[in-house]
């Protein structure tokens, strides 16, 4: 399957780009495809505990198994108000 | 409970909201908040504030916040602007305004809502250095 | 620390006050908290609230209570209006207005003032029943 | 000495006055003169605890003594807001 990823914030500034594509196995979990991203992005993995995973508009844990037809967006803490 | 979420670029016109406030008679108590974009990040002077927000994912957050409040606290209404883009500084980037039958609801419910807010909901900022 | 302090029959007309706001650079929150006259007092269905001021004494609480916040908190102005004689359900008794630097502060000062003020402002109410 | 007292609140309904006069020995305290004024308008003295009590603008304990020229208010628990 094939995952879209949407990057927010400086997140945006350390991969350089505002979306990606990532495309992995069947029953492939969140960690699976930041396990992937790390390598294309070595820069997102400097700090691997300070990013937010959503699936659609929903947080989810690094063990949450992805779907054909999920959107996932990674962004660093958030800082409104 | 009445809610309302605005979610834009446009000035926040803090009078022209507190104008077209609505409460019902049991009501007792209106809080508003406003929060301003200060002229200094630490120690660096700053001229504004670019906020970007996820947008859809914002206002599903908002929601799941809105939610949480109406089952803790007996809320009339919340009604909560939040500016996207660029915010000069000593302008709003923040309005919340908690309608409730007594003052330690209101304020209660206000509090906890701008807390979660700044864990949960996916609004970030960059400083626009001087 | 500026003070606006006004005690009066006239309604508060709170959008003026909200646009006549001044903030400087270093400030990030103001709240304003509106007591409202709801319409029952316990299990009885009320019209208005009647309130007396001892005006000149109410004044001279006010400013010590305004010390005592300026001595805790950071905060750059506290404007305060408190009507007197006759307020009609759904119409405000009390405005109160905190601008600091922080929110936390903002919150504390305004909570501060207005339980301070239950306690020592020499102003006095009268329910008038339906 | 003539202290003036002024009444508010529903102290007025108690007392049926908005103000009194009372006429004390010199040194007399704030109890001396309360109790001059329950013998007065007994229905003041209902509730003694309830009485909060103001020398001009300053609030003063029952011992606090009384000078010549001060002017003295009377009333119940204060409720703005």
């Amino acid at each position: 399957m094939t995952i879209p990823v949407q990057f927010y914030s400086y997140f945006k500034d350390l991969t350089g780009c505002e979306s990606a594509t990532v495309t992995l196995d069947a029953d492939a979990t969140i960690q699976d495809l930041l396990d992937r991203l790390f390598d294309r992005f070595p820069r997102l993995a400097e700090m691997p505990n300070s990013i937010l995973v959503a699936v659609g508009v929903e947080y989810q844990p690094r063990d949450h198994v992805l779907r054909d037809g999920d959107e996932v967006s990674l962004f660093p803490p958030v800082q409104g108000g | 409970m009445h809610r309302h979420l605005t979610i834009s670029p446009d000035p926040i016109d803090e009078a022209s909201l507190t104008a077209e406030r609505k409460m019902s008679d049991g009501m007792g108590a209106a809080i508003c908040f406003s929060g301003v974009v200060r002229g200094s990040e630490g120690a660096d002077a700053i001229t504004a504030i670019d906020y970007e927000a996820f947008d859809k994912m914002a206002r599903y957050q908002f929601g799941l916040l809105f939610d949480e409040v109406e089952k803790r606290w007996p809320i009339e209404s919340i009604r909560l602007v939040h500016r996207t883009g660029v915010v000069k500084v000593n302008e709003s980037s923040l309005w919340v305004e908690v309608i409730a039958p007594h003052r330690a609801e209101a304020f209660e419910a206000c509090q906890f809502l701008i807390d979660e807010m700044k864990k949960v909901v996916p609004i970030w900022k960059r400083a626009i250095p001087e």
